[in-house]
């Protein structure tokens, strides 16, 4: 039963991470504005997430009066569940996982498609027209950027002849980080599979579903409260997940000298983490149209001739 | 049933208990507003009146894109089972799926040339 | 302890699939459709088939579903849907769904082997191979049908008239 | 996307429920709309098909109250019309009120106040780019990032301000017939040291904005606004130049110093939203170029050329009428005073102010249809609006 304790370990540990990966986060986007930050809650304002939390259950939940009441509180609630249960499948360190599912990127994949029904749930239901325009484009911004994912995701599993993220570190602790290649398809995937992870998990620039200079705050317009807070969640475990997906395809996993495989996992998800919000903090965003384009145009074609390339070391190399 | 399909369905369980209990954790904590007015509950919309209905027919060009996006899709799922053995099946199936996705691929150069997934 | 879970299962697939059919709501049809769709995969799941399990959900419930969903949005009545108080379509919907459930209880039945379990997590795999051998042909007339699909979401594209203004 | 031509009419009746298209309100309470302001958008999806403005929500009759003020109380009751440059809007209403009394103003004092008005031109422009970084790439992600650090510059030339008027905000320091504060001992040094901060910062703004992919993608060839189009809704300042018309009061019309010290009027042809950014960010240059011309050649001598105000009622007049137009750092700022007001003629008749943000406002109906719902923020924000200004 082993799994079910790495299952829960796996849960906790992300959600504890991900309150102090927004608070590093706020840190960061605060030094690169030359401000302070957090500062007044504990040490650095260490203890803010655990005031923001706080703050966020005690307010009030406010129910629009036109909104479609079943699906405005299911919403949140199923937005976090496919952020978390994306990460079942992806390994810590040896053994360190909850399912070690043979389809593990599909299962990636799936749960990652899965979360814009919830949003464009969110944003149908508030009855709100900027909820509802919200919605829309976070349908399509993530169906048009789900294909490049799916194909730069497949780099590492032709490479490594296995859907199993256990597998696919293993195959790089035999043969070299695939993001370290340089030539095709090793270093272009891992920059697919960065640039389609911000599109999916709506960060700048492509995070035009919640565009609150255009549409106020885009689906959780009309949210307050512990419901808003989980939509704020989600989010970061999206991206946190993401970045362990990337480490763990890309990156070699919990591959790595001197120190123990958990930690260096740990490290390079951070990493990832902390590129992913330096961008954030550094662009501007993209129009949909524009986006659309760079998806359907470029990516697309660019995931595809990847693949092959792929397939075409793995033939020719015999590895 | 494997364990790992098991443990799969139940880190799905356990991350709906986690999302719900938080949600039922605001219900208990929360602070009751003195005051209730029904303006509370009226749909944003900048601070004015909504002007007409939010639940509109939309244009088809979203639509369209879903269209596309499931095609692309199913190939990435046709795709997929060869990722596995491209190494067993060698030059012939990359051969294989390549002419499978060129033809595909056609489709999409004339989608692009139409300029229908251009958006405006 | 199986039994009990796929009772369970198969219980909320179909509570499910009477909400979506009896919602009088367009789009809680089409979600409590998505729901019965996830329902399935997890049916997939405690099958052991992994693969099935993985691609009704990038498929189905993401892909379909999204399809579905802008589909909805392309009506002017997403909330309500007086179509399904006739009578006429109802009795009309039964005799259709009940004609399609018999063809398929029929060919389910009366195909042998179909109550033996593959091997395994070895099916992707097989899957594969199967595809890209034996059924080569089919493999590649289908990337014709997509082809085809997609030429004719494009038309239709053109058709409806895409210009910025009306 | 055809460009926009200037039409004589514009339909500005909206039906509830048109087909399927999307009646949205967007302002007044919405976060891009600097200030209050509400623009009705019939949207077909995200594209705008109409826009009706709706200016007013921060109307607080500043002219009306000008009827019952006197010259002297004046001041201070316009500094808050465009707040973001107040410097400019006191020297407008009281070069109008020094050529209606005939007063003449010392030479030291007109080059004192045309090295505020650039100063003040740095510091608006510079707001103006944090505020459209925001608008372009949100308050949550690069935009803002920019947004501050334009605020950390702004601070410095406030802090100029300070310096002099002993105010970061509503300074009060123009009076009748020159300025009320002398600069102070060393003020020459601070200015240089303080726009060598901000020249040099500048080339960092011009790369994380004219020279970034996604900045260029997001206003090139968004809100293309024709020279005609522009001349005909008498569009002024940054937006006039950058559609391809050379006009500059400071060089056509000269007031101030600027006889004395020659402007390089900036201008771009293509009119949109690029060529707003471009002029403006041009154009701050320009001003620490002046600003250093300004106070380098300062001359001595007095800083008013009237009696020190005693009584509220001291200026009269009893008839005439005077127009003073002068390019404030969104453009033309007219103020048009009719003597004559109370019975003892301290007090105008009639105060009409012609803020440039207004006439800018009128541009949105015919420019926005055809353009998707993010480019309304950014054609707005490249307009520079001041909503103080616009309602007055």
């Amino acid at each position: 039963m082993h799994w079910l304790l790495w299952s829960v370990v796996i849960i906790t540990v992300l959600m504890t991470t991900t309150a102090w990966a927004l608070w590093l986060e706020r840190k960061l986007a605060a030094r690169m504005g030359s401000r302070l930050g957090p500062t007044m809650v504990g040490r650095h304002g260490l203890l803010q997430p655990i005031a923001d939390l706080l703050k966020l259950l005690q307010k009030e939940d406010i129910l629009p009066e036109a909104a479609d009441g079943a699906l405005f509180n299911l919403a949140p609630i199923l937005t976090a569940v496919f952020a978390i249960a994306t990460v079942a499948v992806v390994p810590f360190g040896e053994g360190v996982i909850a399912a070690d599912l043979d389809i593990g990127v599909l299962w990636v994949l799936a749960f990652g498609g899965l979360m814009v029904i919830p949003v464009w749930m969110a944003g149908w239901a508030s009855n709100n027209k900027f909820a509802l325009l919200g919605g829309m484009r976070a349908v399509a911004q993530a169906v048009s950027y789900e294909v490049p994912l799916v194909l730069a995701s497949m780099v590492p599993v032709i490479l490594a002849g296995s859907m199993s993220m256990t597998d696919i570190v293993h195959y790089q602790q035999q043969h070299s980080w695939i993001a370290l290649w340089p030539t095709l398809p090793g270093l272009p995937a891992f920059l697919l599979f960065l640039l389609a992870s911000l599109a999916e998990s709506n960060r700048i620039p492509f995070d035009i579903p919640e565009a609150e200079s255009e549409l106020v705050a885009g689906v959780s317009t009309e949210y307050t409260g512990m419901k808003f807070g989980l939509f704020y969640m989600a989010e970061y475990i999206h991206t946190l997940v993401s970045s362990a997906i990337g480490a763990a395809l890309f990156l070699g996993g919990w591959s790595g000298p001197f120190a123990p495989g958990l930690h260096w996992m740990l490290l390079k998800t951070l990493g990832l983490f902390v590129f992913i919000y330096v961008v954030r903090w550094t662009l501007l965003r993209f129009r949909q149209d524009q986006l659309m384009r760079l998806a359907w145009v470029w990516l697309v074609p660019m995931g595809l001739v990847l693949v092959f390339m792929a397939a075409v070391v793995v033939v020719w190399g015999g590895a | 049933m494997a364990t790992a399909s098991l443990a799969a369905i139940v880190f799905v369980l356990i991350s709906a208990v986690v999302a719900s209990s938080l949600v039922v954790a605001a219900k208990l904590l929360r602070v009751r507003a003195k005051v209730d007015s029904p303006l509370k509950r009226r749909t944003y919309e900048c601070g004015e009146e909504p002007l007409g209905p939010t639940w509109i027919q939309f244009h088809p060009r979203y639509y369209v894109v879903a269209l596309v996006f499931v095609i692309f899709d199913l190939e990435a799922a046709f795709l997929l089972p060869w990722s596995l053995i491209v190494r067993e099946l060698g030059m012939a199936g990359v051969i294989e799926v390549a002419v499978f996705a060129l033809i595909l691929m056609l489709g999409w150069a004339y989608a692009v040339k139409k300029d229908a997934l251009k958006w405006q | 302890m199986m039994q009990v879970a796929f009772g369970l299962v198969a219980a909320c697939l179909l509570l499910a699939a009477l909400f979506s059919i009896g919602s009088k709501n367009l789009v809680h049809g089409v979600l409590w459709l998505g729901a019965t769709l996830a329902m399935t995969a997890v049916l997939y799941l405690m099958l052991d088939a992994p693969f099935l399990a993985g691609i009704q959900l990038l498929l189905y419930v993401g892909g379909v579903m999204t399809l579905m969903v802008f589909g909805v949005m392309l009506t002017r009545r997403h909330a309500d849907l007086a179509v399904l108080r006739e009578q006429r379509r109802k009795s009309r919907g039964a005799f259709v769904a009940a004609a399609l459930f018999g063809t398929l209880a029929g060919a389910t039945v009366t195909t042998p082997g179909l109550d033996a379990p593959a091997a395994g997590s070895a099916t992707t795999v097989e899957l594969g191979r199967a595809l890209l051998t034996e059924h080569l042909l089919a493999f590649e007339v289908v990337s014709v049908l997509l082809l085809g699909a997609l030429i004719g979401s494009v038309v239709l594209a053109r058709k409806r008239d895409f210009g910025a203004t009306r | 996307m055809s460009a926009p031509q200037p039409q004589h009419r514009i339909e500005l009746a909206v039906h509830e429920g048109e087909g399927d298209l999307m009646l949205v309100n967007f302002g007044p309470q919405h976060p891009s709309t600097h200030g209050v302001f509400r623009i009705k958008l019939l949207l077909d999806g995200e594209i705008v098909v109409k826009a009706v403005p709706y200016p007013g929500f921060l109307h607080r009759g500043v002219e009306k109250l000008a009827e019952r003020l006197t010259f002297t109380q004046l001041g201070p009751i316009v500094d808050k019309n465009d707040y973001i440059a107040p410097m400019t809007n006191e020297q407008a209403i009281f070069m109008a009120f020094e050529k209606l009394l005939g007063i003449e103003v010392p030479r030291r004092a007109r080059w004192m106040r045309t090295l505020f008005a650039e100063l003040q031109r740095v510091a608006s422009h510079l707001l103006w780019l944090g505020t459209f970084a925001l608008d372009l790439g949100g308050a949550l992600g690069g935009g803002a990032t920019v947004f501050l650090y334009c605020f950390r510059e702004r601070e410095l030339v406030l802090d100029l301000f300070e310096e002099v008027t002993g105010a970061r905000f509503h300074y009060n320091t123009h009076t009748m017939g020159g300025n009320r504060h002398d600069l102070p001992a060393g003020y020459a040094q601070k200015v240089h040291a303080t726009l060598d901060v901000i020249a040099a910062r500048l080339v960092e703004y011009e790369h994380l904005t004219s020279t970034n992919r996604i900045f260029d993608v997001r206003t090139r060839g968004v809100g293309t606004i024709s020279s005609e189009l522009a001349l005909g809704l008498g569009l002024t300042g940054p937006v006039l130049r950058a559609s391809g018309v050379d006009h500059d009061l400071r060089r056509d019309a000269p007031y101030g110093a600027y006889d004395e010290v020659p402007v390089n009027v900036m201008t771009e042809t293509s009119g949109d939203c690029l060529a707003r950014a471009l002029v403006r960010i041009r154009e701050m240059t320009e001003s620490i170029r002046l600003a250093r011309a300004l106070i380098d050649g300062m001359p001595e001598g007095p800083i008013c050329g009237a009696k020190a105000i005693k009584t509220p009622t001291q200026f009269k007049a009893a008839s005439g009428q005077v127009y003073v137009g002068i390019e404030t750092p969104r453009g033309e700022l007219g103020t048009y005073v009719i003597a004559g007001g109370n019975e003892r003629g301290a007090a105008p008749y009639r105060l009409k102010i012609r803020p440039p943000s207004y006439h800018a406002m009128s541009v949105l109906p015919y420019v926005l249809p055809g353009h998707m719902v993010s480019d309304v923020v950014a054609i707005l924000g490249s307009l520079d609006p001041i909503m103080g200004e616009v309602d007055r």
